[in-house]
């Protein structure tokens, strides 16, 4: 438990404090949603009407994006090797790198997207469970990515070849978060929605740690 | 009795056929027979598909291209499920000739994917008037596409072979989720895109005169897979021994 | 300066399942033998100086032993019949790599790798610096030179509980007084009951030590 | 001249083989659209009105992505050293990295374009200007990115500086670029827009060098 | 195996202005005084060793030679009067990091250089290998050990033409043949009318080397 909790730390010390963690995620999904406006343009109809599915988009990336260096920092500088010889068991290491990666991302993720939904006049009344659908979904990309990093660990192009792992199996969250935003939109109920993202978060909390863990292994050998 | 006895002899012929150097030679002796016998279908059904049968009634002369487009599609998901199978194969059994066998059918399943996605955008811009449509088979055979890019990706990105090979193993189990949704997204879903009517529960419901150069090209598909899978996989194994002689042969230089 | 306040060596380890036995062994790298028929027996107490060309295979023998690596024929096996891959926790390898995150400093990166092994309460640096790297423990890691990096890894050690130390060139980028340091504790790790293997380009050799040589000088 | 086309070679060969690269920015690039109308929801109408900002704004994010790498790898591995103090000057050094950097990711951007915009029901007519566009566009990225790269070498979070010091001015070549494609779309002369973007095109390329090269000395120092 | 084949040392560098004066020079890293108040006058075929502790400023003081870092008092100049810093091409540093790409092959990563060198045609192998690479051109050089790769790096001597060399510890993770290779270069730049600064952990100095040592040995 000890061991657990000293991973958390570091990894949440280390995202507050170096590239490619807290502030870069952030940054990119400011910046990827700013950016829209630009280019479609700037009638706050076809903005609102397009909202949900560019909030969700662009956090699914920006997770993505900082997926890659889960575990490839740690093995590059050699301490994977001994994180893995330790008394903690590889799918707890998994668990608690996932833990760190989504408090460090994916909840500020969550919370930075109704700001930016301001900025696409998305209506009041979807933000709570715009907030819900990405407190739900992230942890499914943070657990997916798990596995796919951990499959994709010391290969070259491992960005892309962690986006093509990932995205077809994160493509129902996506739907379903952008689809559930959309309903409160247009005054439809949320739930269901809602529940199969809730669902699909505890299946994957039960089976990305032991697969991602098999695929560590394999990794370092 | 007889039947496991019949198993087991199969089993062994097969792991006799499977030792690199036998599947070298036995691979050799078929690859012509094979090869050949594909082309002549190939032109076979081209001949009977594109001057022979009649035009649709509905879909006019843009009917013929389903005659690349359905066997195209069939190879695509088929060919996703060997690889899946050989992947599997090798995590369990370790033999690496599976491995071999499956690095060397993914693109070709990536081929005959990216065909069916052609042919069938060529056809929907007459049809529906749109080159694409999000619709449910569409978008799922177009990730269907996108694992075949992660899978070959994968299983070439290591510097130890065996590595990739695993990797892409582990994707292309997993990535099998797609393709149940490929095949009944047309019936679980409302879409654009037209049902089963060939391969469905209660026989086909298509004209014998279409059916049967669909079911030619059908064949020659099939074959001409298979020659080139043959013809890829002894590449992967010759290529394996030259490297680990460079390898040695630089060991020894290096003394 | 004393070299160690409140002695971590001075207490034996825990009995261990030595001797680690490597028999006929043959380690492959990707698609290169790196070496073949290799018979070792590492014993409590033991130091074994590896040496070799570059690229004889002495780093791959160090993650062979370390469990990382599985032989690809022959055996190695703890004293109780169990592979290095099964109780990894047995061996602790301080390789080329440094192991250190550069944006944490050095009492950040060395209190993680205490809490990680399970010694309790913040360990360093109030048990021992043999090291001295006390007086860089604010700084991070980015900012120190080459030879201080390596101290702050080498440091480490005074916390491993493991048997089986696998040093892997440890006095590289070490200063006369930090390569002294480094064989005073393995002198000290012996005392207790470990046994280390270590990897060198350097002529000289150690009391009691056994010589390993892998492939043919240049 | 030779040292210039041994940097372009040289980094033309990495791109292409190793992470960061090619293949990197384009899946990058067809995911990020790819994810759009799993978001957005499939009417073609919509699809199609959003299309030219959509494409401009992830070729955009893409090539920003790959320009983290420009010089930090060289920083990283202590070639920047040797490479600015060879007989190359500085800003023929940057050129050619740039160079390299646009003939590996803005050059296969464009020409991916077209074919991501059937995908988006964009019509036909406007894919030669969507062409033209990127390819007078790209090069203008590439050339504000050495620029930023280069200031940003060997900070923290250097993709976030990155992305807030280059994306603003970025903002005229998306506006143009997008609003290019999109009179194309609707019947409108395009040559105005495309017109402005060459001309941007030129101005960079006489400015960027000269003080991406002056950030470099400083960098090293 | 001959050391050098179509010897590249055998020609006279160019005449060039040495030497490199260093007065009263204090160099800052970051807000750190490194070292401060150095004297130093290196002579065409002068050879310095640099001795001192872990973080004594040994690297510091290669960086200021080879005009990448400014002192931030006192002078430093070449015999024609110029700054280090604005004739950068008169130094080679080989430094603790390698300056090569893992992604390619040892071949390509040393042709890349030999033509950035300006040195015509392709230069490597068919000039001289003085560290034995030829047999691992072509392996990507992430797959070489931590000796091979520095083999690599060093083989960037041999076609550099910079009258000054600055080696930072260039024997670390070498075997005996390749430290003596390493030697054996130096000796011949020497010939050529070239000097080196090279830095050192190691005891023992070399005919005609001057010394200098930075901060007090702990
Ligand atoms: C890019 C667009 C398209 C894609 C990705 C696509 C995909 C597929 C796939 C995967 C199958 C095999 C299904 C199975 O095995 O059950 C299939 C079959 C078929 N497709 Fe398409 N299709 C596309 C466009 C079209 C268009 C425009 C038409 C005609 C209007 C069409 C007509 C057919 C027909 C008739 C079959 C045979 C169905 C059967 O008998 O089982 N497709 N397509
Ligand atoms: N960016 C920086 N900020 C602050 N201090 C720095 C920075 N870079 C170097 N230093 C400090 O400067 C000092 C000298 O470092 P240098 O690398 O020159 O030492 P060295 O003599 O080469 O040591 P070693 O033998 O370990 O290689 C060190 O104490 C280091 O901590
Ligand atoms: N992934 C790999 N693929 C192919 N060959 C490899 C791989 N990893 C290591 N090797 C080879 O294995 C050999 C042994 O490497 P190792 O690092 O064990 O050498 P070493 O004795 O530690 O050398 P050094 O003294 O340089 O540290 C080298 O020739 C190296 O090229
Ligand atoms: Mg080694
Ligand atoms: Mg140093």
């Amino acid at each position: 438990m000890n061991a657990f909790v000293a991973v958390l730390r570091r990894d949440l010390l280390l995202a507050l404090r170096d590239g490619a963690g807290t502030w870069t995620v952030l940054g990119f999904f400011a910046i990827a949603v700013a950016v829209f406006p630009l280019g479609v343009g700037p009638e706050p109809q076809v903005l609102a009407r397009i909202a949900p599915g560019v909030l969700w988009a662009m956090a699914l990336l920006a997770a993505l994006l900082s997926l890659e260096t889960l575990f490839e920092a740690d093995y590059r500088d050699g301490s994977l090797e001994p994180l893995l010889s330790g008394a903690l068991a590889p799918e707890l290491l998994v668990l608690a790198k996932a833990l760190a990666h989504w408090l460090a991302t994916g909840l500020p993720l969550a919370i930075a997207a109704p700001v930016l939904g301001i900025f696409l006049n998305l209506p009041t009344e979807a933000m709570p469970v715009l907030l819900a659908s990405l407190l739900l979904g992230t942890p499914v990309l943070s657990l997916l990515g798990a596995v796919g990093a951990a499959l994709a660990l010391g290969a070259r192009r491992a960005t892309v070849l962690l986006a093509v792992m990932v995205l077809p199996l994160s493509a129902p969250v996506l739907i379903f978060g952008a689809g559930a935003v959309e309903s409160a939109q247009t005054g439809l109920a949320a739930t269901p929605s809602l529940l199969i993202l809730g669902s699909v978060a505890l299946v994957a909390l039960a089976v990305c740690p032991v697969a991602a863990a098999a695929a560590l292994r394999q990794a370092v050998e | 009795m007889a039947a496991a006895s019949a198993i087991k002899a199969i089993h062994q012929t097969m792991l006799r056929a499977a030792q690199p150097a036998r599947f070298v030679e036995l691979s050799g002796m078929l690859i012509p027979w094979v090869a050949a016998l594909g082309a002549a279908m190939f032109v076979a059904g081209l001949v009977d598909g594109l001057a022979l049968s009649p035009p649709d009634y509905q879909q006019g002369e843009t009917v013929r291209i389903m005659y690349m487009h359905v066997p195209a599609a069939w190879m695509g998901l088929f060919v996703y499920a060997l690889v899946a199978g050989l992947g599997g194969l090798g995590l369990v059994g370790g033999h690496p000739l599976a491995f071999a066998a499956a690095r060397a059918a993914a693109p070709l399943g990536a081929m005959f994917t990216a065909v069916c996605l052609i042919t069938g955008s060529l056809w929907g811009k007459p049809m529906w008037g749109a080159w694409w449509v999000w619709d449910a088979r569409l978008t799922s055979m177009l990730l269907l596409l996108f694992l075949y890019f992660g899978h070959i990706a994968l299983s070439r990105a290591f510097d130890d072979p065996r590595r990739g090979d695993k990797a892409a193993a582990v994707l292309g189990l997993v990535g099998c989720v797609n393709l149940p949704i490929v095949k009944f997204s047309v019936d679980w879903w409302n879409t654009l895109h037209q049902p089963a009517s060939v391969m469905k529960l209660g026989g086909p419901a298509i004209d014998p005169s279409m059916l049967w150069p669909l079911l030619l090209m059908a064949a020659a598909f099939k074959l001409i897979f298979f020659a080139l899978w043959l013809v890829r996989t002894r590449t992967e194994v010759v290529g394996a021994r030259l490297r680990a002689a460079a390898s040695r042969s630089r060991m020894e230089g290096e003394r | 300066m004393p070299i160690m306040s409140g002695n971590p060596f001075a207490s034996p380890l825990p009995p261990q399942p030595f001797p680690l036995m490597l028999r006929d062994v043959t380690a492959v790298c990707g698609e290169t033998r790196v070496f073949s028929g290799l018979d070792m027996a590492i014993d409590a107490g033991g130091l074994w100086l590896v040496r070799g060309a570059n690229g004889a295979g002495k780093t791959t023998l160090l993650r062979l032993l370390a469990g990382l690596l599985r032989p690809a024929s022959g055996a190695s096996l703890w004293g109780d019949g169990r592979a290095p891959r099964a109780v990894p926790e047995r061996a602790t390898l301080v390789g080329h790599q440094e192991a250190l995150k550069p944006a944490l400093t050095a009492a950040e990166n060395l209190a993680f790798w205490a809490r990680f092994a399970g010694v309790e309460e913040n360990p360093w640096p109030t048990r021992s610096d043999p090291f001295s790297v006390w007086a860089l423990a604010d700084v991070p890691l980015r900012t120190l030179s080459a030879g201080q990096k390596r101290r702050v890894s080498l440091t480490r050690l005074a916390f491993a509980r493991a048997p089986l130390w696998l040093l892997d060139e440890p006095t590289t980028a070490l200063d006369a007084a930090g390569q002294r340091t480094v064989w005073e504790l393995i002198a000290a790790h012996r005392r207790r009951g470990g046994a280390v293997v270590v990897t060198t380009h350097a002529k000289g050799t150690v009391e009691g030590a056994s010589e390993l040589h892998l492939g043919d000088e240049r």
